[in-house]
């Protein structure tokens, strides 16, 4: 039952076709995204413990394109909403969640979209200010 | 009986002397000798003398039962002279008004009025003599004790106000405005005094003007450029209607030959008058109509509230407007059983509702008390119009329920402005948790406007009544009395809505000269409703007898049995005291427990009262706003055409002279 | 058993409050109002207020939200009351029992009459849930007035 | 419209099913509440390795199970990896309670096993 | 002071079968500022996925929504089998087509019910409910359970239907038809219900794309956009229509989702008429290890997981996006100007599924 | 005089009773229109006792004078109608008890109960006209205002006045509440007002509520059986009739809007009703 004897399997991607952005370009890309009418679907955030992938999924008819973004853990997330303002509630969600620092959200619930008082801050963040990595079942 | 007997001897010119000329007097006297004390002093008494001659003219017509009227002998001055001097120096007044505020409308209306002054007192003047005579039949004695008696109560309020407002703008004592004001307010009083009591018609005009200068004064009074830019258009207003009620004299003394309103009505009159004598009636109500602030000229009554809030109350309860309709009920026989009365009644009727609709978009108290006096004086005149005997029965009721009632609300108001400092409606939420005994008395005032078993309920049901005959006018009575509904509802919900948990709020100190006059109106207004039958039987059915013993065809006495006051009041009124006393009985042991109100499970104290917690964990205060439907009942939208609707059925009232 | 009883017994009105369910057993409670299981024939009738409401149906996990929700809401409901959980989130937790923004279940918020399993109960279970709520109420008001007496 | 259903309703049966003790069964294949079958149980801890809800326990050593109907969401995983048919779910559902109670049995005593 | 009245709608309210709470501005009574406020059933079922191994989370997820559970069970095991490799069985792709297209007659017949209540139509809810007994009837049925009916697994389904229930199925489907012609009749025809409806909660179809609608709302809309276009489970083989209407109110949501009723049973017709004789299930073997995702159509509109694992017991991360949290913006567009009377139609217009939203 | 009162009396003491059951057939009926089994008959006594058994949370005092007044308004109504006496007081005592009601709802800050009340005054403004018109068609034919002169006519005035006994119908179904008039409250709460007017009165007052519910239905229902006096039987059936109506009327309509309901009766009722009036007024000359 050890990790090492576990059988190599070749990893998977099936998040096709994504578009590596950077921060600084997020927004364009966005915009460019509107510009060709892609519909909002959500964006995807993964706690990679020093960083985050984030992943803005647009529909195209009925294919899906791809942003991907990744900061490192206390960068700054600009907020598309002033493009897609439908993006409100996953870029709060993120906030909350995962405590990504989004600034500019058109509706800014400041944290406190989901939860009342917070035991742990980010429930969803890996790497918990003093606390050990979450994760490792019961 | 017998102990009343001396009360007999009184002369009634006499007593016209007291009501007409002591308050001058007492005003002369606080003008001249300016303490805070003798001021107090000497409104006080002027208030009691008042009240004192008012009932025992009261009293004289109850005992003697039938009408008081005197005359002076002509030759004992030259009234005629007094009274065109009066009058000229009234208008020299107004234009020297007129040019120092610099309106041409003023100025351009009391030109078109002094031609035709000097035009009557050229060619018809010296048709009669005019003596001062004096008619005082129950009509008149309701208008003295309504006028001398609430007046005197307002004035009395308006003392602590007064000073109050004052120290709010800032006045010192030295620089005070008030002797100025309380002259001006009595002398008002005794104007309308003379007013209802006088029987020539010329001097009923002198003092017409009189109120309308005194109202100017009182409007401006703040001196404010709002209360300069009211005051004259009231004042053009009403100088403008003093034009129609000289035509009136001119038109009586060339065709009737007579400026005694006795003797104009026992006249051929009615559907046996002649086409200028109808004309001359219909300048008449249109003097009236500006008087009592009808459509389309209703503007200057509202601007009016601009004025302390006692001056108010003075114009709405029982002076001024009631000038009015007081004109329009003393000469409802002559115009019995014409065609201008159906337009008369069909145009009160119109305002009535207009004005109720209006209401409906206020937030401003003393507006919606403003819209609601128009709303009830229309009320008055559509019963006038309707000309029968139940129809004048409910007028006289109104005229006293409406007086008792809307003065307390407006020195309620008064006490509620100086209290949280704003007059808007929305601000009142909840008073009764700030001021719960004042909001009480707000309250009484409001159902006594709007409910069974008050009067001025019962009186709108008798004009309900009376009104079937004329389906026009009783379509407008039944959705006017609708529309009242709504904004009383209202704002006294507002003044109900109180946070949940302040079961028995302290109860707030109200100055002795507040609590007086407030108590008196409130338990006059609760009392009066008691004593409708006697009232109904000793006053009203008196006035409305001798009003029909005038009208041409009307043999007999005069029949008021009518389902409405066949009712077992006392019943009614005993179940809804039971209904009323039992749960303040069980209310005295508190509530099992006392909860917050439903908030969908949110509920949550804020410094601003009760509110709920929301987006981000936010706790928010809750506010609730009452419903103005601006949309709908916006006065932008509607005053324009509603002023030209009721302009065209004022030009109907004179079209229907034509017709007959 | 007096004539109060038997209105008392005959007459529960529901408020119902979904502190965290996946809408499974929401969904069930108000089959219960539908023709098929007609709860109106006990007398019930899904309220919606706390002010007049008898008993209070609670569905779904707790979470700190939803916990003070709850809370006001049973505050607010004038005695004689009784609540009933439905499911077994409301239970326990159910399968979120260890997720991270879950207090667990009702009876940490509230003193709970009646547990009705299920995952979702079906409107059978529900619906005697509520009747054993009632005579659990009966109950304790009868304690009350023996109490006072 | 909606007129002629309401009539229609009015007069015919109403679609409502009868209430304890006439109510029906449910079908074959329901699944209602978990039962055990102390006596085949051989506590090899597949049905609590499986439940999402963690609400069975089992001791392998001590030979104990625990159950908490509470946390139960009745998936049926628990039958499926019993292999000795010891987890079976009834037809009947689950009664509601009135108090919190756990099910436990435990297997032969085992003298290595501390009371 | 108070120039704006300014209330909370909700958590508990009636019209509302979940907890949420809009802050409500209004002026007299129509709304000029909606602000959803919600977290009353948020229980971090992302998180749990990543400590319970992902066979367990086949009932995990089934529990984000109790309407649409077996919806969420296929997209998760469609999601993880295709990280693992697996083929699905032809049969239980099949099988897999017709629970979805019964979940979504239910939770339409749910909806329609739901949304009749929502402007005081209630015999119209209670025919609709009647209806959708029977559709209970048919999970109790089939799958054992009549709202979590856990018939997906990873690799297949969990069950095979036999043929005497499929016969009743379409029997009671048929049945079922007649009930909803009349009920759908009065939906979209009666006078008063098009008063409430027709020309409300209008959303252009520039805005659903900007504002990232999906399902009905979308379509509604005029956008022709549904994940079974994607043909998963057996959808390639049996195609789907989009249904699309282009007013984009109230009433032309209730018209998509009418249409799609019909739409469905004529899919169950032809999925079971079609269903091939094969296993129900493979069984699933390996660790998955990779990034992927899968999107299926919901009742309420496409959901999308994105699935991320490292070879291990345990996925690394499972993103839920459900079509309610992507309606919430939608919503918050269409509130403001409308009459309060209409907040619950409007609300209830998105369908909106708050657990699942919120997750 | 004495043979008045105890008529009334007796009146005022059967009512609730009857109501009780003809409120109880009405959700049998409402519940057999949605294919359900329904309620007992006698559910709404069991409802109003057990209100009458909790416990009283009263937000304040002015609550329990208006739910008091209120009940007093019905049941003196009630007993005007069977005295005989003035039908347009009995009306303005009706309103009497609904606006006491409103402002008790205004009473309480809660936004339900607030915005309930507003509404409500918009039903009662809507309202109001129909019954004062109805009961000037009474005075148009019979030369009064009282109850006793309509028991006096020779036809009965549902033929005379065909169209009121449509606006009567109406205006039963404003103020019980049923759908598609209950914008302000509804017996059910699932509406977007939760129990609108009523929601902040609980325990003891709703009960007081109901009762008067109770009185108000049969008040209602004897406003239309006047519309059949010669032949009680007759009017019974139509009230029943009408009653019956309204719960259909309930069953197959969605609520209203508050604007649309001011529209609707405002237009269409006073519609009916001024052509009724024009029709009485043209051919019966009035009396007097």
């Amino acid at each position: 039952m050890t990790e090492a004897a576990r059988p190599p399997i070749a990893p998977v991607c099936d998040v096709q076709p994504t578009r590596p952005v950077s921060v600084g370009d997020l927004v364009a890309a966005v915009e460019a995204m509107a510009a060709r009418r892609l519909r909002f679907v959500t964006a995807t955030c993964l706690d990679m413990g020093g960083r985050f992938d984030i992943y803005y999924h647009f529909a195209d008819g009925v294919k899906l394109d791809n942003l991907l973004v990744t900061i490192p853990r206390e960068a700054e997330l600009p907020s598309i909403t002033a493009v897609y303002l439908g993006a409100f509630l996953v870029e709060n969600e993120m906030k909350e969640l995962f405590g990504i620092n989004v600034v500019d959200i058109a509706i800014d619930y400041k944290g406190r979209l989901f939860m009342t008082e917070l035991d742990q801050p980010h429930p969803m963040a890996k790497v918990q200010s003093g606390a050990t990595p979450a994760g490792q079942g019961e | 009986m017998g102990l009343l007997e001396p009360l007999l001897k009184i002369s009634p010119l006499t007593l016209a002397a007291v009501l007409v000329f002591s308050p001058a007097l007492f005003g002369v006297v606080v003008f001249a000798v300016r303490t805070k004390w003798s001021r107090k002093g000497v409104v006080t008494v002027a208030g009691w003398v008042l009240t004192l001659a008012a009932i025992t003219v009261f009293a004289i017509a109850f005992v003697s039962r039938t009408a008081l009227s005197a005359t002076l002998p002509a030759k004992a001055a030259p009234w005629s002279m007094i009274v065109a001097g009066g009058d000229l120096a009234l208008l020299a007044a107004i234009l020297v008004i007129a040019v120092r505020f610099r309106s041409a409308m003023v100025f351009g209306v009391a030109l078109v009025q002094l031609a035709v002054v000097l035009y009557a007192e050229l060619t018809g003047g010296h048709a009669a003599e005019a003596a001062p005579s004096v008619f005082i039949d129950w009509l008149s004695v309701v208008m003295v004790m309504i006028v001398s008696v609430i007046g005197s109560i307002i004035a009395v309020y308006g003392l602590p106000y007064m000073k109050e407002h004052e120290r709010h703008l800032g006045i010192d004592e030295a620089g005070s405005h008030r002797p100025g004001f309380f002259l001006t307010m009595l002398v008002f009083l005794g104007a309308m005094n003379g007013l209802v009591i006088s029987d020539d018609l010329r001097w009923v005009f002198f003092f017409w003007e009189v109120t309308t200068l005194c109202s100017f004064l009182l409007i401006r009074h703040d001196g404010t450029d709002l209360a300069n830019t009211n005051a004259l258009r009231a004042l053009w207003m009403n100088t403008l209607g003093g034009v129609g009620f000289a035509v009136a004299i001119v038109l009586f003394g060339a065709h009737a030959h007579t400026y005694s309103v006795q003797a104009l009505l026992r006249s051929p009159m009615g559907a046996a008058a002649s086409l200028p004598i109808l004309a001359a009636l219909a300048c008449l109500m249109f003097a009236a109509f500006t008087k009592s602030a009808q459509m389309p000229f209703h503007s200057w009554l509202l601007g009016a509230m601009v004025a302390p809030t006692p001056v108010s109350a003075l114009l709405h309860s029982s002076t001024m407007v009631k000038a009015g309709v007081y004109l329009l009920m003393r000469f409802a026989p002559a115009f019995h059983g014409t065609q201008l009365s159906n337009v008369l009644a069909i145009a009160g009727g119109f305002t009535f509702v207009a004005t109720a609709f209006l209401a409906i978009g206020q937030t401003n108290a003393k507006k919606i008390l403003a819209y609601s006096t128009i709303s009830n004086l229309g009320l008055i005149i559509a019963c006038t119009g309707l000309n029968r005997p139940l129809a004048l029965a409910a007028a006289v009721m109104l005229l006293i329920f409406h007086a008792l009632s809307k003065g307390l609300l407006f020195m309620a108001c008064g006490v509620v402005e100086h209290g949280i400092h704003s007059r808007d409606i929305e601000d009142m939420q909840g008073l009764v948790n700030r001021m719960p005994l004042t909001t009480l008395i707000m309250v009484i005032g409001i159902l006594s406007m709007l409910l069974p078993p008050f009067g001025v309920l019962i009186a709108k049901l008798a004009a309900i009544e009376a009104s079937v005959h004329l389906p026009l006018a009783m379509g407008m009575l039944v959705i006017g009395s609708t529309l009242t509904v709504a904004f009383w509802t209202k704002w006294t919900g507002r003044l109900l809505a109180s946070e949940p948990g302040a079961v028995h709020p302290k109860i707030e100190h109200l100055h002795v000269m507040y609590f007086v006059p407030l108590v008196l109106l409130t338990v006059g207004a609760v009392a009066f409703s008691l004593a409708v039958f006697p009232l109904l039987t000793e006053l009203v059915e008196p006035a409305v007898t001798q009003y029909y013993a005038l009208v041409p065809g009307a043999a007999g006495g005069v029949d008021l049995s009518t389902d409405v006051l066949a009712v077992p009041w006392l019943l009614v009124f005993g179940v809804m005291a039971t209904a009323v006393l039992a749960p303040v009985l069980v209310a005295r042991t508190r509530p099992d427990e006392e909860v917050g109100a439903y908030m969908c499970g949110e509920q949550i104290e804020t410094p601003n009262g009760s509110g709920f917690i929301t987006v981000a964990e936010q706790s928010c205060s809750l506010s609730i706003r009452g419903h103005y439907f601006e949309r709908y009942v916006g006065e932008d939208r509607h005053t324009l055409w509603m002023s030209l609707v009721a302009a065209s059925l004022i030009a109907g009232m004179f079209g229907s002279v034509a017709v007959r | 058993m007096g004539l109060i009883d038997i209105a008392r017994s005959k007459s529960p009105w529901i408020l119902h409050f979904d502190a965290g369910a996946c809408n499974g057993c929401d969904i069930e409670i108000l089959a219960c109002l539908t023709p098929v299981y007609d709860v109106e024939r006990f007398g019930i009738i899904n309220i919606g207020n706390p002010k007049h409401a008898d008993v209070l149906l609670v569905t779904g996990t707790v979470n700190k939200r939803s916990a003070r929700v709850l809370r006001n809401l049973y505050d607010q409901m004038p005695d004689p009351k009784a609540v009933v959980a439905i499911g077994a989130c409301a239970l326990s937790g159910g399968v979120f029992h260890e997720c991270y923004n879950v207090l667990g279940g009702v009876d940490s918020v509230l003193p709970v009459d009646v547990y009705v399993p299920g995952c979702a109960p079906k409107p059978e279970a529900i619906i005697e849930g509520v009747v054993m709520a009632l005579g659990k109420m009966q109950e304790r008001e009868h304690a009350r007035k023996r109490g006072a007496a | 419209m909606m007129l002629s259903s309401v009539i229609r309703n009015l007069f015919s049966k109403p679609a409502t099913r009868p209430f304890a003790p006439a109510a029906r069964t449910a079908p074959q294949g329901y699944r209602g509440a978990v039962e055990f079958e102390e006596e085949v149980c051989i506590y090899c801890g597949a049905c609590a390795t499986r439940c999402p809800a963690n609400a069975i326990c089992v001791d392998r050593v001590a030979k104990s199970l625990e159950f908490d109907p509470f946390k139960c969401v009745q998936c049926g995983a628990c039958a499926e990896a019993c292999k000795k048919g010891c987890v079976q779910l009834q037809i009947d559902y689950q009664h509601p309670v009135a108090v919190r109670h756990t099910v436990a049995f435990h297997g032969p005593p085992k003298p290595t096993v501390a009371p | 002071m108070a120039q704006r009245t300014v209330i909370p709608f909700g958590p508990q309210h009636p019209v509302l079968p979940e907890p949420i709470q809009l802050k409500l501005t209004l002026k007299d009574e129509i709304v000029e500022e909606a602000l959803p406020h919600i977290g009353y059933v948020h229980r971090g079922v992302e998180k749990a996925a990543e400590r319970m191994d992902y066979t367990q989370n086949v009932f995990l997820v089934e529990r984000i929504c109790g309407i649409c559970s077996f919806i969420h069970a296929l997209c998760y095991c469609q999601g993880l089998e295709r990280l693992m490799g697996l083929e699905v069985p032809r049969r239980a792709a099949y099988l897999r087509v017709i629970w979805s297209e019964l979940h979504r007659l239910q939770s339409h017949h749910l909806w329609l019910g739901l949304y009749a209540d929502a402007f005081g139509f209630e015999s119209l809810f209670m025919e609709f409910w009647r209806s959708r007994e029977m559709l209970m009837d048919i999970f109790e049925k089939t799958a054992g359970s009549r709202v979590i009916i856990s018939a997906c697994c990873i690799g297949g389904v969990r069950r095979d239907i036999s043929d005497q229930h499929l016969q009743e199925t379409l029997e009671t489907l048929k049945t079922l038809e007649a009930a909803f012609d009349k009920s759908s009749e009065v939906m979209l025809n009666d006078y008063t219900v098009k008063k409430r409806t027709v020309g409300k909660g209008v959303l252009q179809a520039d805005k659903a794309i900007m504002l990232g609608a999906a399902g009905p709302v979308l379509r509604a809309s005029g956008v022709e956009q549904d994940a079974r276009q994607t043909g998963f489970a057996a959808y390639d083989e049996l195609r789907v229509e989009p249904v699309v209407e282009t007013a984009g109110d109230c009433y032309a949501r209730a018209k998509v989702r009418i249409r799609e009723v019909r739409q469905s049973l004529d899919l169950v017709r032809r999925a079971i008429a079609g269903l091939p004789d094969t296993d129900i299930a493979v069984r699933p073997k390996g660790r998955p290890n990779g990034r992927t995702i899968s999107r299926v159509e919901q009742p309420r509109g496409e959901l999308l997981y994105f699935l991320a694992a490292n070879g291990s017991q345990k996925l690394e991360r499972l993103r839920v996006r459900t079509p309610t949290f992507a309606n919430v913006a939608p919503l918050v567009h269409m509130l403001p100007g409308s009459e309060l009377a209409d907040v619950p139609v409007i609300v209830l217009s998105i369908d909106p599924c708050i657990s699942c939203t919120e997750r | 005089m004495m043979a008045e009162y105890l008529t009334a009396l007796a009146a005022v003491l059967a009512a609730p009773f009857l109501g009780g059951i003809l409120m109880g057939l009405d959700r049998v009926v409402s519940a057999r229109l949605q294919s359900r089994q329904g309620p007992p008959l006698v559910q709404p006594f069991y409802d109003i006792l057990k209100l009458f058994a909790k416990r009283r949370m009263a937000a304040n005092t002015f609550q329990m004078i208006s739910v008091s007044v209120y009940l007093a308004s019905m049941v003196l109504s009630l007993a005007l109608l069977v005295m005989g006496q003035d039908l347009l007081v009995l009306l303005f005592i009706l309103a009497l008890g609904n606006i006491m009601l409103i402002l008790g709802g205004f009473s309480v800050k809660s936004p339900y109960s607030q915005l309930g009340s507003q509404r409500e005054v918009i039903v009662l403004l809507a309202y109001e006209p129909l019954l004062v018109c109805m009961v000037v068609g009474t005075y148009i034919l019979t030369g009064s205002f009282s109850a006793a002169s309509v028991f006096g006519l020779e036809r009965p005035l549902a033929l005379s006045m065909p169209a009121f006994v449509i606006t009567q119908t109406l205006v039963m179904a404003m103020k019980l509440h049923k759908s598609p008039f209950d914008v302000s409250a509804s017996h059910h709460a699932h509406q977007e007002l939760v129990r609108g007017i009523y929601t902040e009165f609980s325990g003891p007052q709703m009960a007081v509520i109901e009762l008067a519910h109770l009185y108000e239905l049969v008040l209602l229902l004897g406003f239309i059986v006047l519309f059949w006096h010669t032949n009680l039987v007759v009017g019974i059936v139509l009230a029943l009739a009408c009653h019956a109506a309204v719960i259909v009327l309930d069953n197959v309509s969605a609520r209203m809007t508050t604007r649309w309901m001011f529209g609707f009766t405002w237009s269409v009722g006073l519609a009916l009703a001024a052509a009724n009036l024009a029709a009485l007024y043209a051919t019966g000359p009035l009396p007097r």
